[in-house]
């Protein structure tokens, strides 16, 4: 019988190695898997690179995980948050590296590493910083840039409900970078609100099916709080 | 700079949202920029239907909740509580960045820094060594919607002139704005440069060229 | 109000221009918009070039518009099917184009065009015929080949249910290329079973939102019959 | 040929199929080519989970339906009935080929007219010119797949070698096949070229070479 269903974090975040690149969704605090995090915080990995929409906040979650020196480079669209204290200090002193990313680039690059895409061409960031050192093509008189895959050692998703076999659905915002996250990553976890029966969520409704995913951590925590 | 001793009466932030506001017709899919734009949607009546889009793959936002109905799952790009209208959708993100990158919204309408006469627009970084810049969705939104409008005061708060006739701030997209809606005037931006729709009650064409660096035009 | 629902076939195929790209959803006969096929036959453009993953099968449908002499060019993974006859005649007659592209970057190339990417590296087809005077790129020490986004002019697209904004779902194995097929077409035509009153589709189950919709005929015609 | 008159006993259709699926271990995502790899399924006990793709955008097939449970928008990329199981769940033709072209699928099973002992297959078009030659998803699949496993008859009807020293048939992807499973033997694809796993019954290692135009290899 398939269980990706683990019981405790230890499980959750086994095997975790050092140098790993991991992919954070979440978009504010609503669909951001913060027990994982905390998880990681926990774990003891070190070196990673994040990829993450944000920063970090304040002296939890992602920020905390910089905070400890854990953190090498953080790859993110908008590093600025209502508080990203942690994340600035420690740029200013050159201790993190910063790779900006267009947010819509970055979700592109996450969903073509799940796709077998290794590179794709997107007009965004053209004639911008952003196309710096990147190859540049016109394709039927626009150009474009080139953009290469972001791929995930480890995942970290946040879904609404979960199955046995890792089949996932979100409630409402809480989607965001959730779905490709978990398609990028070569170990993706969840943390699920909800634990359904196999077949209990109805096969047009999955959002992010089970292939995608590897662990599933059930942690109803209720709705997400501030930003 | 004795033009601006002139009597005229600047737009209010709420008439400036209202000019865009007037400018949206029915049906059209938009995305309106954080910051100001945001208030546009205020501005349009419910029963003509404009689909207001976000980042975060929400699409079909009404208006803001009553405090004692917020939907905790549900937030805007500016990480505001925003509502559902029946008939609204949810996506993942690069499936909601599809809408901004493959030309499916009609408009998006942003702040900026500086727009110059050419269409460029910058508004995501005030210098080239900023500290952690943060980008976000601006540079999808300004290279991917079929039409830019920029929404923004039109000067600096020191006086210095944001429509530009080259960018000298970073630039968040290359050629890519259409229109100008700032407290002072319309202005769209045409192959001849910038081209005044409309001006502030009181305005003269002569006072609005005095706070504006690139060169303006009347329409043909 | 927004009233994306047209009362008659003439709605919805009005202004269709000869020498469009026309993509057709379907796999087999499921989810495919075969109403729609024959409205386009009615309506009379011709010098098409027709994307889709058959060729068509008997005497109707996509095979009756090329019988007809209406179809320029093909574009598909699998120009068999149970009885290709009339493309088979046609193509050996010189009287077709035909371009064969493997199923998943037919599928991959018009999700591209729906997403604003002109181009991306695919290991599919490296080494093959398909590779024949494509750009040849190694990425991470794998060969990967350059594909083209493919846009249509019109997409004909079935759904189970729309309402008047043009959101949709799709039933089971009728989804297939629709979803896709409706973001990467100008105009996007959509047959539907069942018309639902706006707000009744949940949010988060709709699949196609009305955004990639322009038009839509419903088509109450119950199960799809043989392939 | 002399090697033929040799007394074996060569592996059925129905063996063939079993061989293939006793070694698919429990949690495997996998997909059957069109055709004989179709049956496979067939000898996968349910209580050993196996999560069955089919292109055309389904995951979780369960068992044929029996004829009076048939659900019409229910096929396979083979565009035969089919049932879903609990868990099962759909998705659209792009990310459903993401499954396989990302590299999520664990193993594919493809019938093939040739494979080479570098793991080249052919297994779309017989001729260089063929009429409308048709591709459907196998590049994808052999390409895309973390295994690719070919299920076919060790030789062609007319007697001619299917394992070979280099494909003479157009090609559907290069150095992708790990193991070949035919009705006279299991072979592996290796860096060494093909390594016999197992024959039928009866067969000795020369007869079976005299049927294979490659140069088969004992396991180390």
């Amino acid at each position: 019988m398939i269980n990706k269903i683990v019981q405790t974090m230890a499980d959750a975040m086994a095997d975790i190695k050092d140098g790993s690149t991991v992919l954070v969704s979440g978009f504010g605090s609503v669909g951001q898997p913060n027990v994982l995090i905390d998880g990681l915080i926990e774990q003891g990995a070190k070196d990673l690179t994040i990829a993450a929409n944000n920063a970090g906040s304040g002296h939890v979650g992602l920020a905390r995980l910089m905070e400890l020196g854990r953190v090498r480079r953080i790859i993110c669209s908008f590093p600025r948050s209502s508080d990203p204290v942690v994340f600035e200090t420690l740029y200013r002193a050159g201790k993190i590296e910063l790779e900006i990313v267009p947010q819509g680039t970055l979700a592109e690059r996450i969903r073509a590493a799940g796709a077998g895409v290794p590179a794709f061409f997107t007009a965004t960031g053209v004639g911008t910083k952003m196309a710096v050192g990147k190859e540049h093509r016109e394709i039927n008189g626009r150009t474009y840039i080139l953009e290469d895959a972001l791929f995930g050692d480890l995942g970290l998703v946040e879904a609404w409900e979960a199955d046995r076999w890792g089949n996932l659905t979100y409630k409402l915002a809480g989607r965001n970078f959730n779905p490709i996250v978990a398609m990028a990553s070569k170990l993706t976890v969840v943390q699920t609100q909800h634990i359904r029966e196999l077949g209990d969520i109805h096969p047009d409704h999955i959002v992010t099916p089970g292939i995608f995913v590897d662990r599933v951590l059930h942690v109803p925590y209720g709705d997400p709080g501030g930003f | 700079m004795s033009a601006t001793t002139a009597e005229f009466k600047p737009f209010s932030r709420v008439m400036m949202a209202q000019n865009v506001a007037a400018d949206i017709p029915e049906g059209w899919y938009v995305n309106l920029g954080i910051g100001i734009p945001t208030a546009v949607a205020d501005h349009v009546p419910l029963d003509r239907e404009v689909i207001f889009h976000s980042e975060n793959g929400v699409l079909g936002m009404g208006p803001a909740p009553e405090k004692d109905k917020i939907e905790p799952w549900l937030i805007n790009a500016g990480k505001q509580y925003v509502t559902l209208r029946a008939g609204g959708s949810m996506c993942h993100h690069a499936d909601s960045f599809a809408m901004i990158r493959g030309g499916h919204l009609d408009l998006c309408v942003l702040g900026a820094f500086q727009v110059a006469d050419n269409g460029d627009i910058a508004n995501w970084a005030t210098s080239e060594n900023d500290t952690a810049p943060a980008v976000g969705g601006a540079m999808d939104l300004a290279a991917g919607a079929k039409r830019l409008w920029v929404l923004m005061e039109h000067t600096a708060k020191d006086g210095s002139a944001k429509l530009v006739s080259k960018c000298t701030y970073p630039l968040t997209a290359m050629a890519a704005v259409k229109r100008v809606y700032t407290n002072l005037a319309t202005v769209d931006v045409t192959e001849r440069g910038f081209v005044v729709l409309n001006m502030a009650p009181g305005l003269t064409f002569e006072n609005l060229q005095a706070r504006t660096e690139a060169k303006l035009h009347l329409p043909a």
